[in-house]
């Protein structure tokens, strides 16, 4: 699954063993570009979970998948500090500010919408600087940069808390376009097939919420 | 805190494994290299250089698309020999092998151009073959550049990441090599087990080079007395 | 039978130079190459070795070694080579140096011992002086038991002690083995004393050819006696003078007269004759000076 | 399709400045390494060869910790020259610099490692001082190796990727060096772009590396033609 | 005032043997080291030059070289060396080679000139015969216009009549750079003509030391001419006994006895003397074999 998950999947996984104790599952965090890559050459890969739906439209498309995507839950973004609070409003008083790459993933993309949506856009441009992947965010900040934005859920992971105090403010959502997280079936496994139900469940869906994740689609 | 030595175990199979099938293909090239006087030499040469000149993982992916089974290559791997090339510890084994090619390469071809052309005609005239004299008399006589391939290649292998990715898909206990695992540790804040897994990839891999590069000084040492 | 009529051009001192070289050597005979420095001797024995192409035909004991159509490589030539240089294997020690040719350990220390280098067996090439490395290389060459030996300037850095004990060692080798041996030299004794054949190149090209004793042995007209020399000193005395003539590696002392002490000058080539010369001959002890 | 040369013009630029001040600083090193007859030795050497063995991401996260404003080196830098080692173009260089250290290294030293001693003492009896020997009779004769060190450390720095992402903040026109351009287009399935990119990146890089050793083989030529 | 005592422990050809040497030379002459292969002799030079370390003092023009406190780098000791096997820069041509050391257009030219390698001069050391390499390797000590010249071998590749050009220039520049030369040589004859002062190593000690006219010219007793020689051949002719002797690079024909035949037999070393000898000096065309 795509890298935004690292902190519910293992959650997640655990509680599915409770009910399914003799399923094994392996986790496999890459970015969802690679895995998309890697699924399209045959990776042997049974269920894919995207912060981004264009990856698994990719994949139906393509003809890989037992499923169409789904949605099944909606990322929300926060900013992210270790100095002070920041909110939309003060964040031009912050020196620099990490992002994740617009291009590549959807919480950039989301971020860099608010930060227009919200006007501030054009002030604090060039100090922005842009990570590879959510958690590398989370590095700069604590290196470097005032704030960040991240996925709401990495605040609620239990490894932040490594880094100490920290502050977070979450960004109103009408102020960017939904952050879909799309799910996939790619294999006939019936095991595979059960995660995947089990990823539309009660139980899940309260893991989700509970780490920031917008459950109430459609 | 439970650690899974498997990573570890992996990444130095792979570098292993890799640096001896390196060896053997590097050597006669990088020879061919270093006597030819054909046109083709400088476009060889730079053409041999060029797998470090892409970022790891798009040269991964690159990689993915051409020893992917429904490739030619990928194809020829299947049916004529049953291995498959992605997503697989042969697969890690390739595309180690084309991204580490120049590191393995170039020492050894500079250490050939400057050995004494002298010995190697002597060995000739004392009736010993090309193959005799390539493991007695060269090899022996270059034997810092050739340190010098091996350990850059071995240490690169090691530290080796977004091809393996890429390729490998890092499947626990089959792709999952060390730095893929320290790289997750670090994508999921657990900075700890980062450190600790860092840790343990520098010492064994200081061990491994130590080892090698003492035992040199040694042998060294024994001549400088005469 | 060794038959070579080998062209190449090479970059000479002036200008471009064709070496060209004929040369049929019977079985067992001993050539001496000699001629000035540049003129084409290494070059000539590293195209017989097969080191360096050249157009023309060798055949050696009717195998051919090179043609219009063959070049055999010098791994299959059985050839004993003693590089000018030495080229010794920095990687082997003295030991492996001869045992890498051939692993034939008596003859190894047999060779060994006649050149005075068997506690040195251990050492490695580096940390050998300038005569031990070519001792060793001597010994490698002869390491093949070749059928053709081919020397250059095997005896150069060498005292004339070790230099006769050597020549002594490769005469033997050269009649024990029935080796033909080809050998660059630049000392007409060490010529008449082993080549029964000689040749000199001048610009690569065979300008004399014949036995040592025809070509060094030149007493000329009557004269019973007759050595070349350089004046390298006129010391004038009371009552006579006396010329100070250098004779190969000698100074002998000659008594002149006025006139001729006048005429004659230091560095000048000068031959001494005599007509009448009945020496007395003793045998010598061996430890006298060189 | 509009092209944006910048980072391009930016990686070449880096691994240019890298290379340079890499060769300057590994000059001197790979010669002590190759003349001590300390007992540290090994320890340095196998030292050396370590920042290859982290996967890049990982070493430039500890870079990153390490560079930081609030670090130590990251202070010096700011207060004593006013530098920025994190987020900028010469903290990229810096970053680089340690992780390409090895590739500068390794090869020089082998080099110095095999050459004819006797040259250096010809040279000292010339009356000629250590520098002039060094540049005058030491490194033409290492050329085969020179040439491998900078080749390698060059073509390296232009692939380099996982350092320079994590330390640089890829920031278009500061520190968005081509390799990461081109694996974003990756990431974004952008394949097409991506491949014009990479094609343009193997180009340059080809052309670079093609007239390097074109000129070398020219001049050996020459000189084989004596 | 060239002031020399050093020892050095160094591996011996049967033992280690412990290097000694006190030597003490005037400004301006020209010593002459000889002695068997591994005797020390380059060691002893190396040592002289600051190539290697050594207990002991070297003090020259009351400058101190070597002390107990005191290590002068050899760059800084003005010192002309030729090296046994040359060490060329193999990445600079030949004028190049010469003019690195100094940069002296016209001393170059004139050095390559007398040695007669003018055409030579762009071309690289690998290129060269094993002679041209050495004569460059002279020019290149000659071009510092050193204190003191170091030669090791200078002359063993060399045909006899290019050694007799440059012992004549390398006598030349010692007189008139007023140098202090050391040479280490294998030939009596050379040492005679050049030297001024000679010294025999043996094992890493002096053993002789003394002008070559004392040392070389042992004419002994009552007898005015008298020449060490080695038999290499004895012919037996219907009426005359003839015995070949080599005397340095000469053969000569001496007519024996019957019972003279008897007793020689090749090989044995022979002193050729004589009471009564006027040989008749005849001044000789440069162009004669040799
Ligand atoms: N680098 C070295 N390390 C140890 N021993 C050495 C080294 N070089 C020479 N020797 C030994 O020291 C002794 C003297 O060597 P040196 O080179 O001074 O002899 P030499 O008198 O110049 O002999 P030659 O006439 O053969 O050149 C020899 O026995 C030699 O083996
Ligand atoms: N590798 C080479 N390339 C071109 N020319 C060469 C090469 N080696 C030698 N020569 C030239 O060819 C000529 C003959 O060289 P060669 O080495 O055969 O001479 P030589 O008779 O052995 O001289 P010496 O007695 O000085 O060793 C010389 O003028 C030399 O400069
Ligand atoms: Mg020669
Ligand atoms: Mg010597």
């Amino acid at each position: 699954s795509a890298a935004n998950l690292t902190y519910v999947m293992p959650r997640i996984i655990k509680k599915f063993n409770v009910i399914y104790p003799d399923i094994k599952i392996n986790l496999i965090l890459s970015s969802s570009g690679k895995l998309t890559a890697q699924i399209l050459r045959g990776a042997p890969y049974d269920v894919f979970l995207s912060a981004n739906m264009k990856y698994p439209s990719k994949l139906y498309k393509s003809g890989f998948c037992k499923t169409k995507p789904k949605v099944y839950a909606k990322g929300s973004i926060s900013i992210f500090s270790l100095k002070r609070k920041f909110t939309l409003k003060n964040l031009i008083n912050a020196n620099s500010i990490a992002v994740s790459k617009p291009m590549t993933t959807p919480y950039g993309k989301a971020a860099i919408e608010s930060f227009k949506n919200a006007k501030i856009y054009n002030k604090i441009k060039n100090r922005l600087v842009f990570a590879q992947t959510v958690p590398a965010v989370i590095s700069y900040v604590k290196n470097y940069a005032d704030a960040g934005i991240v996925s709401t859920s990495m605040v609620y992971s239990k490894n932040i808390k490594n880094l100490g105090k920290f502050y977070y403010t979450k960004i109103d959502s009408k102020l960017y376009s939904p952050i879909n997280q799309g799910a996939i079936l790619l294999s006939d496994k019936k095991a595979a097939k059960k995660f995947y139900n089990f990823l539309f469940s009660k139980t899940a869906k309260k893991i989700l919420k509970k780490y920031g994740y917008n459950v109430n689609y459609e | 805190m439970n650690f899974d030595f498997t990573p570890f175990i992996l990444s130095f199979k792979l570098a292993f494994i890799v640096t001896l099938f390196l060896l053997i293909i590097g050597i006669p090239y990088a020879w061919y290299l270093s006597v030819t006087k054909s046109k083709i030499k400088p476009f060889l040469e730079a053409l041999t250089a060029l797998p470090i000149v892409l970022p790891p993982s798009v040269l991964g992916f690159y990689l993915l698309v051409f020893l992917a089974p429904d490739s030619f290559i990928g194809k020829i791997a299947n049916d004529l020999f049953n291995i498959k090339l992605v997503f697989s510890f042969p697969g890690l084994v390739v595309a180690s092998m084309i991204y580490s090619f120049p590191f393995m390469i170039q020492p050894i071809q500079s250490g050939f151009e400057s050995i004494n052309k002298n010995i190697i005609e002597a060995s000739y005239l004392g009736g010993k073959g090309k193959f005799i004299t390539l493991f007695k008399v060269i090899l022996p006589n270059i034997k810092p550049s050739l340190l010098t391939a091996i350990i850059i290649t071995f240490a690169h292998t090691v530290g080796e990441f977004g091809v393996v990715l890429m390729v490998g898909g890092s499947i626990p206990g089959k792709t999952e090599v060390a730095s893929v695992a320290i790289y997750d540790y670090v994508e999921n804040l657990e900075y700890h087990k980062a450190h600790i897994y860092s840790a343990i990839l520098l010492v064994i891999s200081f061990l491994v080079l130590f080892s090698v590069y003492y035992i040199n000084y040694k042998q060294k040492r024994k001549y400088d007395f005469y | 039978m060794i038959f070579i009529d080998i062209k190449k051009p090479l970059k000479g001192v002036k200008e471009n130079m064709l070496l060209e070289a004929k040369l049929n050597l019977k079985k067992g005979s001993f050539l001496a190459l000699f001629g000035a420095s540049g003129s084409g001797k290494t070059t000539l024995l590293r195209i017989i070795a097969g080191l360096e192409k050249a157009d023309g035909k060798i055949i050696v004991d009717n195998e051919k070694w090179l043609d219009k159509k063959k070049f055999l490589p010098p791994q299959r030539r059985e050839i004993g080579f003693m590089f000018q240089d030495f080229a010794l294997f920095p990687n082997m020690n003295i030991m492996e140096n001869l045992l890498y040719i051939n692993n034939d350990k008596n003859l190894a220390e047999k060779l060994l011992g006649l050149s005075g280098l068997n506690a040195l067996k251990n050492r490695i090439p580096h940390s050998l002086s300038g005569g031990q490395k070519q001792r060793v290389a001597l010994c490698r060459a002869l390491m093949r038991k070749p059928k053709l030996l081919l020397l250059d300037e095997p005896f150069s850095a060498l005292d004339t002690k070790m230099r006769e004990n050597l020549q002594n060692e490769i005469m033997m080798f050269h009649n024990e083995f029935d080796l033909t041996t080809i050998m660059v030299s630049h000392s007409p004794e060490e010529i008449y004393k082993l080549a029964d054949i000689m040749v000199e190149l001048k610009n690569g090209k065979i300008i004399k050819k014949g036995s040592p004793k025809e070509l060094l042995l030149k007493t000329s007209g009557s004269e019973k006696f007759s050595l070349r020399g350089k004046i390298i000193d006129i010391i004038k005395a009371d009552v006579i003078n006396i010329a100070l003539v250098s004779i190969g590696s000698h100074i002998v002392e000659v008594v002149i007269s006025k006139e001729e002490a006048k005429k004659l000058k230091k560095g000048l080539s000068v031959v001494l004759s005599t007509k009448a010369f009945h020496p007395n001959i003793k045998v010598l002890n061996e430890d006298t000076f060189s």
